[in-house]
């Protein structure tokens, strides 16, 4: 072997050995350890002072008191507002992905008309037009139960002379039909929840998805020694908590009501109402405890038990969920037990021309809608109530895509709630009457605008725009702007005036009698919060949260307790297929024991057929099987005693 | 590996009582530690796009849930049935299963408070940790992190974005921790003897029954600390020895039953029961 | 064979052995500590002139008028063009709506430049032309778009690490001098030369940038792409051994 | 066409014939190979594996396959260091063996951590309380080791060691090769040992937590014991497949019966301890925190079915069949139990491997299924396939078996 070869090896070695007595190759291990960090395709971090605004987000039906959490003027986070009763630090699901949605690539971007972008402009030309042609026949269907927003739309529709005000079926609709339809009371009904000693849910899924429930969560919360019962067709989360679940099935829930009623009549309770003497007739001789067993199963001495707990409490509260007649019953008995019922105020209107709340609730969208010009606001008729909604024109004003945006054949583009001013006026349900303002948080980035705004601009009302509105209506509240805008509620402790309310008893007594429909079983429809509702899908962070119960894989799951299983000849997994009302839905069957025997449980808020991936063809749409019954006594339309038939694929 | 003592613990009480399920607490965490939404596409991936779609969050063995959400059920029938949900974020062991394994000192548990901590761009992914840890409570990036596209301008400052191939975990939202003792430095109070509520977690934050409370273990001015003395509070798995800074409360014996393998004294296998996530 | 590797060593032998091992040996020493560690990195300029000595002599400002502590105790590092705007007081709108006026593409920031529109040049500050056309650029590429200035950080730290400002706000460089042996790897020992400023700035930032007419360019790592002034994270553990913190991971990590 | 590069005095099949079977081996390759490009570039998301199976087939294969290649150091410390003559008719192929499931290993590796361009962090920022520390450590290192054991038998083939220089270099390497075996045999004992340890340090899987002596807990041992028992008659198996699909006779019987009786009494030694721990374990330490015996099996997937026939079938049978001369020394029941024998080892690494992250520790939690899908079978495959390649190339161009001339072209003489 050559000589310079030799010399060129120990050279090499030498220069090895060399490079190691510096920090050549110790620094750049170094700096290629940190390279395998640096991933380009990964996003980087904003930094910048954080802020969490205060405001309100209406994506969950009652509406939530948020403060957007914002680095460097960015919003990235929503948690709840300590000042305000509404959330006392909580905040529901759906309202925690706020910032997401707002974010979200389904966001609409432009004014369309039948899919083709237009300026605002022409939008309202081509509406101002539609709307002097359709004169009178025009409707307005809003999803949003609290805001002044509605005012507005009412104002248009009054100036257009028509009264066709539509909200999206609710409990608030519900309890209004009662107590202001059938017992001729005024203003609106709340709970006392965190005061009450007895809490009976007849029928109110109050911590999961009824009312206020971020509200109610916090009363659950606070009320410490306070005994919640829950009455209804299926152990909900409410009932989780609750010390109790009462199974009864929600046609009965009235008739059950009254079976309490007997109880506590019995015990010599009265009210000063005018048929007092023929609603204790009725109730004694139709709703004995033996007949009310006998017509929903409820058995007799669990009633008499929960009415011996009532009579017994200081500050008891029923609070009803369902028909008009649940909540007919709950109301009389809650006035003969006097207890933590309330009766709130109405706020007073900006829009002079505008209905009240209640009005606006009198409207019976079950019924069906068709119109000339259809203006649907941030609502979802046509995902949730695709029969009963008709329009030559629709107008659908939305932030999000929608079916109803996608069937319309105008989309007007509202900027998200974090993007815009609004308010939230007493959600229904709430112990007093109160008033929250949210102000804009982020600068929108799209070409949207506010629907009131849009509004004014086609009918004179007085307004220039919608913030002018908004600060009429504070003064009418009797706030003060700046306290509303630092995100303290204005909490009103009066309460209206129930002097001359009666019991309707003529009614209740025919209305409270179940009335089930013909399928082999009944249908027990229930709404989770982060599986969406009827108005808003599920949001982008949610789904992971949603559990096998209610879907697996893209398949919706509905539950029903061993006995059903067995009675249909279905198990766990199989594949099954339910109809009813008009239409039917694909399921897997998942045995739960805490469903009522004879009932199949189904989560509401699936089965988008439009949306983002997150939704969008995950499980099936369960307001295609809701049955529309008349409640015939009462004069009002209910879901309630929905039966589907089941049948194994 | 030693245990090491602290004078700060910071450490949970959930109460089941009060936890519906409703899954705020889960959002919240995964919006303040940027989790991104699992998504089936990833439009920048060409590879990904050749085949099989990225699982979404219907496969919940592959979510990456910090905060997981159980559903307890005493397995009896109709009408006697009852359910209850049990929230899991890191039980933030005393006696970790997870840190001794990890080969190269990923995850440790050695800061005043007692957290355990997981170092991402230090993690190689082996998932061993995974596979120490009883509770489910270390996650893997099965994939790449992917926001809708505009989704990822509004992310928390709090917590870094992690690239596929890392394990990460609860971590007591800590730099809200970091944050706190920044405050009461600014203050002129003493960053290691924080007031309670000082340092909250997102979850505890966010949840509308305040099922959750956080605070100092060894604090006896935090609620926690007495809390996690009452007679109705236990800790998952103690048999094991892990020593877990979470602690649950439950009025309900079968709830309490649940916590923990009580077979060999006769008992039957906890009952039957679903995983929720 | 054996034979054979024997006269192989004898080669060996003759050719003088472990001469070869040593030039290559100094060879890469020299190399490796003059040469080599240069050309890890590249310079990048900050996006325009930005003169510390102006604001801070010219101007009387303080450091804290610009970075400062928020009431959180986080810290606001760099201005934000809120700040800015307090003294640049062009109003975007104005400017915006007569660049349109002159037919300029509001993105042309050469031809905006150049067209001296009113609105902006009446409101600039600065005497020299040089400073007057830095001050100009900042106000056309971002002050009117209402952009932040990407500034590059010196220190520049990566999303996985927490710095708090405040929790070091405290040191003393007449302290630490006592140790600037044991710290001399960490600070550059230049900083404990001559009367201790009352702020620690210089310990990790750049010696006296207060009096920093042209901020140097920037020097980032090719393989990492982190500044050179980036301190990596064993001389923070230096340091807290040092000073006897904690150096846990999560001290530090996020 | 290629016969200069042929092995001494040894004849081989076509280059043409040749060709056609890598092309099949590497076309295999190439399947497996389009699956760790998809694990890559996509994520680990792409195999089966998921929150509740971290570890998985990758896992259980790299176990499986170290232990089997533990035939090489075990083999070398025989014959290099209690200086068994016999065994160096064997010792080339058990290098080659050990080489390819080593490397083989390494590779599935580089595919199972999400991170692979952060893998050398193992050395970087090491936990010394880790045993897959240790385990990353020795691997490594023993890999250098089989790759310079490697080295001779490469340069000794036959054109090659023409070259003076490299003829010199395969000699001393020879020379020192004693070294190495030691070097190897204890870095492999280290490693098989802590591949164990992996498991047994496991405090919250009770299926897997062992107590120990000082920082090792019992299957340590055992895994040692369990690769020393099978990894001998795993070479043999593959000696015996060369011989089946080159139509020659590579190693005499005598040898591989000698192994078999190294594997099985080795395998003895590790039932009667086996059997030992589980018995200690299902009545001592599962009861303690609570759990019992039963508790740790579920259905069929994960029926009690799976531990005894690990412990029964492949470990008792075999063990038996290897010591007992009669049935050793006939053919056919060698290889039987040789097979039983890898079955079993192979089984004890998937049972330690997924029952244990199986059993849901919290009552409420719930028994998961766990299915590798073709992405993980493809790149095990693949390695499989390498190992053959490996092979192959060996058998055709190196001096693999000393005894090949002899056995097969000088016989009768």
């Amino acid at each position: 072997m050559s000589v310079a070869r030799r010399a060129f090896i120990q050279m090499s070695v030498g220069a090895t050995v060399g490079i190691l007595f510096t920090p050549t190759v110790w620094t750049a291990l170094d700096d290629v350890s940190i390279w395998t960090q640096n991933w380009p395709w990964i996003p980087s971090l904003k930094y910048g002072e954080v802020k969490g605004v205060p405001t309100v987000s209406k994506m969950c039906e009652s509406g939530c008191a948020v403060k957007v959490r914002t680095v460097a003027g960015e919003a990235f986070g929503t948690e709840g507002n300590m000042d305000n009763p509404l959330s006392g630090g909580g905040i529901c699901p759906l309202c925690a992905n706020g910032v997401q949605v707002m974010n979200s690539p389904t966001r609409i971007k432009a004014p369309m008309l039948n899919g083709k972008e237009i300026s605002w402009d022409d939008a309202n030309k081509l509406v101002s037009e539609k709307l002097a042609a359709a004169g009178s026949k025009v409707a307005v269907i809003s999803g949003d139960q609290t805001g002044t927003v509605n005012e507005v739309f009412s104002g248009l529709l009054a100036s257009q002379g028509s009264d066709a005000f539509y909200s999206m079926p609710s409990d608030m609709q519900a309890a209004d039909k009662a107590w202001t339809g059938l017992m001729g009371g005024s203003g609106q009904i709340g709970y006392d929840m965190e005061n009450a000693d007895v809490v009976l849910l007849a029928g109110a899924d109050a911590l999961e998805s009824w009312g206020p429930t971020v509200a109610n969560m916090k009363a659950f919360a606070n009320n410490e020694n306070g005994k919640f019962i829950f009455a209804g067709p299926m152990q909900t989360r409410t009932a989780s908590v609750t010390s109790k679940w009462v199974p009864v099935p929600a046609e009965g829930m009235a008739a059950f009501t009254l079976g309490i009623t007997y109880y506590v009549l019995q015990a010599g309770k009265s009210v000063p109402a005018a048929d007092f003497d023929q609603f204790k007739a009725m109730v004694i001789s139709g709703y004995t405890p033996a007949k009310v067993e006998a017509a929903t199963g409820v058995k007799a001495d669990a009633m008499a038990e929960i009415a011996k707990q009532l009579l017994a409490a200081d500050n008891p509260v029923v609070v009803p969920g369902g028909s008009v007649a649940a909540n007919g019953a709950a109301f009389a008995l809650n006035l003969l037990l006097g207890g933590a019922m309330k009766v709130l105020p109405e706020f007073g209107k900006a829009v002079e021309t505008a209905m009240t709340r209640s009005e606006m609730l009198k409207q019976d969208i079950l019924k069906g809608v068709s119109a000339d010009v259809l203006m649907v606001y941030e609502a979802n008729p046509f995902y949730a109530l695709p029969e009963q909604v008709k329009g030559a024109f629709t107008v659908a004003f939305d932030s999000v895509e929608t079916e109803t945006t996608a069937a319309a054949d105008l989309v007007l583009p509202t900027p998200h709630a974090y993007e815009r001013a609004d308010d939230l006026a007493t959600p229904y349900g709430v112990a007093s009457a109160t008033y929250s303002l949210g102000v804009p948080v982020s600068k929108p980035t799209l070409n949207v605008m506010n629907a009131a705004d849009f509004v004014l601009g086609l009918a004179d009302l007085g307004f220039e725009n919608f913030d002018e509105v908004l600060e009429a209506k504070v003064t009418a509240v009797g706030a003060d702007m700046d306290e509303l805008a630092e995100g303290a509620a204005y909490v009103l402790e009066e309460s209206a005036d129930v002097s001359g309310v009666t019991l309707a008893a003529s009614v209740l007594g025919k209305a409270a009698v179940p009335v089930k429909g013909t399928g082999a079983v009944a249908l027990a429809p229930y709404t989770l919060l982060n599986v969406g509702t009827a108005n808003q899908a599920t949001t982008p962070n949610a789904p992971c949260t949603i559990s096998n119960n209610q879907l697996i894989g893209d398949n919706m799951v509905v539950m029903m307790a061993s006995a059903t299983a067995k009675k249909l000849g279905v198990g766990v997994g199989s594949k099954v297929k339910l109809s009813g009302g008009n239409g039917d839905c694909e399921a897997l069957v998942q045995v739960f024991e805490g469903v009522l025997p004879g009932v199949v449980a189904a989560p509401l808020g699936m089965g988008h057929t439009v949306g983002d991936e997150f939704s969008k063809g995950k499980g099936d749409n369960v307001y295609k099987i809701l049955t529309v019954s008349s409640e015939a006594a009462a004069g009002a339309s209910t879901w309630a005693g929905s039966t589907v038939n089941v049948a194994k694929i | 590996m030693q245990t090491k003592e602290f004078k700060i613990q910071w450490g949970m009480v959930i109460d089941i009582d009060k936890c519906t399920g409703c899954g705020a607490c889960m959002v919240g965490c995964q919006v303040e530690n940027n989790i991104a939404p699992m998504t089936k596409k990833d439009p920048y991936n060409y590879v990904q796009a050749l085949t099989t779609d990225r699982d979404d969050a219907a496969n919940k063995l592959k979510t990456l849930t910090w905060m997981n959400v159980y559903e307890l059920t005493n397995g009896e029938t109709f009408p006697n049935h009852e359910t209850a949900y049990l929230p899991r974020p890191c039980m933030q062991c005393g006696n970790p299963a997870c840190v001794p394994v990890c080969p190269v000192v990923a995850t440790e548990k050695n800061e005043e408070g007692g957290i355990v901590s997981q170092i991402y761009p230090r993690c190689i992914g082996c998932r061993y940790c995974m596979a120490a840890c009883p509770y489910h409570a270390r996650y893997f990036n099965w994939f790449d992190p992917l926001w809708p596209e505009g989704m990822d301008k509004g992310l928390s400052p709090s917590t870094s974005v992690r690239p596929r191939g890392v394990v990460e975990k609860c971590s007591f939202c800590h730099s809200r921790y970091l944050d706190a003792k920044d405050k009461a430095r600014q203050d002129g109070d003493d960053p290691m003897n924080l007031a309670d509520g000082a340092y909250n977690t997102a979850c505890a934050d966010i949840c509308p029954t305040k099922a959750i409370t956080f605070g100092d273990l060894n604090n006896p001015e935090h609620k926690v600390h007495e809390l996690a003395k009452s007679k109705n509070s236990y800790r998952l798995l103690e048999k094991l020895g892990l020593a877990p800074q979470v602690y649950y409360m439950s009025e309900r014996e079968w709830v309490r039953e649940l916590g923990d393998n009580n077979n060999a004294d006769g008992g039957g296998h906890g009952a039957p029961s679903k995983s929720h996530g | 064979m054996g034979q054979k590797v024997m006269e192989e060593r004898k080669a060996s032998k003759r050719c003088g052995g472990v001469l070869p091992f040593i030039i290559g040996f100094l060879a890469t020493c020299v190399l490796g500590w003059a040469v080599l560690p240069g050309l890890f990195y590249v310079e990048v300029e900050q996006p325009f002139k930005f003169s510390h000595t102006i604001h801070v002599e010219g101007q009387g400002m303080d450091c804290e008028s610009c970075h400062f502590f928020r009431d959180d105790g986080s810290y606001a590092g760099f201005p934000t063009n809120e700040g800015c705007a307090e003294c640049h007081a062009v109003d975007p709108e104005e400017a915006m709506e007569a660049i349109a006026e002159a037919g300029i593409d509001a993105n042309d920031y050469d031809a905006i430049m150049k067209a001296e529109i009113g609105a902006i040049e009446d409101n600039l500050a600065s005497e020299s032309d040089e400073n007057k056309q830095a001050e100009r650029e900042y106000i056309v590429k971002y002050l009117i778009q209402g952009k932040e200035v990407p500034w590059l950080n010196y220190q520049y730290q990566p999303d996985n690490v927490y710095f708090s400002h405040k929790a070091h706000e405290g040191l003393d460089i007449a302290e630490l001098a006592e140790m600037k042996k044991e710290l001399s790897s960490v600070v550059d020992s230049a900083v404990f030369e001559g009367e201790a400023p009352e702020q620690n700035c210089n310990l990790c930032h750049l010696k006296d940038i207060d009096k920093n007419d042209t901020p140097p360019a920037f020097q980032q790592n090719i393989l990492s792409g982190y500044s050179k002034m980036t301190m990596k994270m064993w001389k923070c553990e230096r340091c807290h051994a040092l000073k006897g913190q904690p150096n846990a991971c999560y001290t530090c990590h996020k | 066409m290629d016969s200069k590069l042929f092995p001494e005095g040894t004849q081989r099949c076509s280059l043409g014939q040749f060709s056609i079977w890598m092309a099949f081996l590497f076309a295999v390759f190439a399947w497996g190979f389009y699956g760790a490009v998809l694990v890559l570039y996509n994520g680990i998301g792409t195999t089966g594996l998921d929150n509740y199976f971290g570890f998985g087939a990758w896992i259980t294969f790299d176990l499986a396959v170290i232990a089997l290649g533990a035939g090489a150091f075990f083999t070398g410390l025989l014959k290099y260091i209690l200086k068994i003559k016999q065994l160096e008719k064997i010792i080339n192929l058990t290098v080659i063996v050990g080489f390819c499931c080593y490397a083989g290993a390494m590779l599935v590796l580089v595919l199972d951590v999400g991170q692979p361009t952060r893998a050398w962090f193992g050395y970087w920022h090491p936990n010394v309380h880790s045993m897959l520390t240790e385990v990353i450590f020795c691997i490594t290192c023993y890999l250098t080791v089989l790759i310079i054991e490697f080295v001779p038998l490469i340069l000794e083939q036959k054109q090659l060691n023409k070259i003076p220089f490299i003829h010199a270099l395969a000699h001393n390497m020879h020379v020192n090769m004693a070294l190495f075996a030691g070097i190897g045999a204890f870095l492999s004992t280290f490693h098989q040992g802590s591949l164990g340890g992996m498991y047994g340090v496991l405090i919250g899987r009770p299926f897997a937590f062992r107590e120990g002596f000082f920082i090792w807990p019992w299957t340590f041992f055992l895994f040692v014991l369990s690769a020393v028992g099978s990894g001998p008659v795993f070479t043999v198996l593959v000696a015996t497949l060369m011989e089946k699909l080159t139509g020659k006779k590579l190693v005499d019987f005598k040898t591989k019966a000698l192994m078999g009786k190294i594997a099985g009494s080795m395998l003895c030694v590790y039932l009667f301890f086996k059997i030992l721990d589980t018995w200690a374990w299902a009545n001592g330490y599962l009861p303690s925190v609570g759990l019992t015996f039963d508790d740790m099996f579920h259905g069929f997937i994960y029926g009690k079915w799976l531990m005894f026939s690990e412990i029964i079938l492949c470990g008792v049978v075999p063990a038996i069949m290897l010591v007992t001369p009669s049935i050793r020394n006939r053919p056919g029941l060698l290889y039987t139990a040789a097979i039983l024998d890898c079955i079993g080892v192979s089984l004890n690494r998937y049972i330690f491997t997924v029952q244990t992250i199986a059993f849901p520790v919290m009552p409420f939690d719930s028994w998961q299924l766990y299915y590798p899908n073709w992405v993980e079978y493809a790149t095990s495959i693949m390695i499989i396939a390498f190992g053959f390649i490996v092979i192959s190339l060996s058998y055709r161009y190196l001096p693999v078996f000393p005894l090949e001339t002899k056995l097969n072209y000088q016989s009768g003489k």
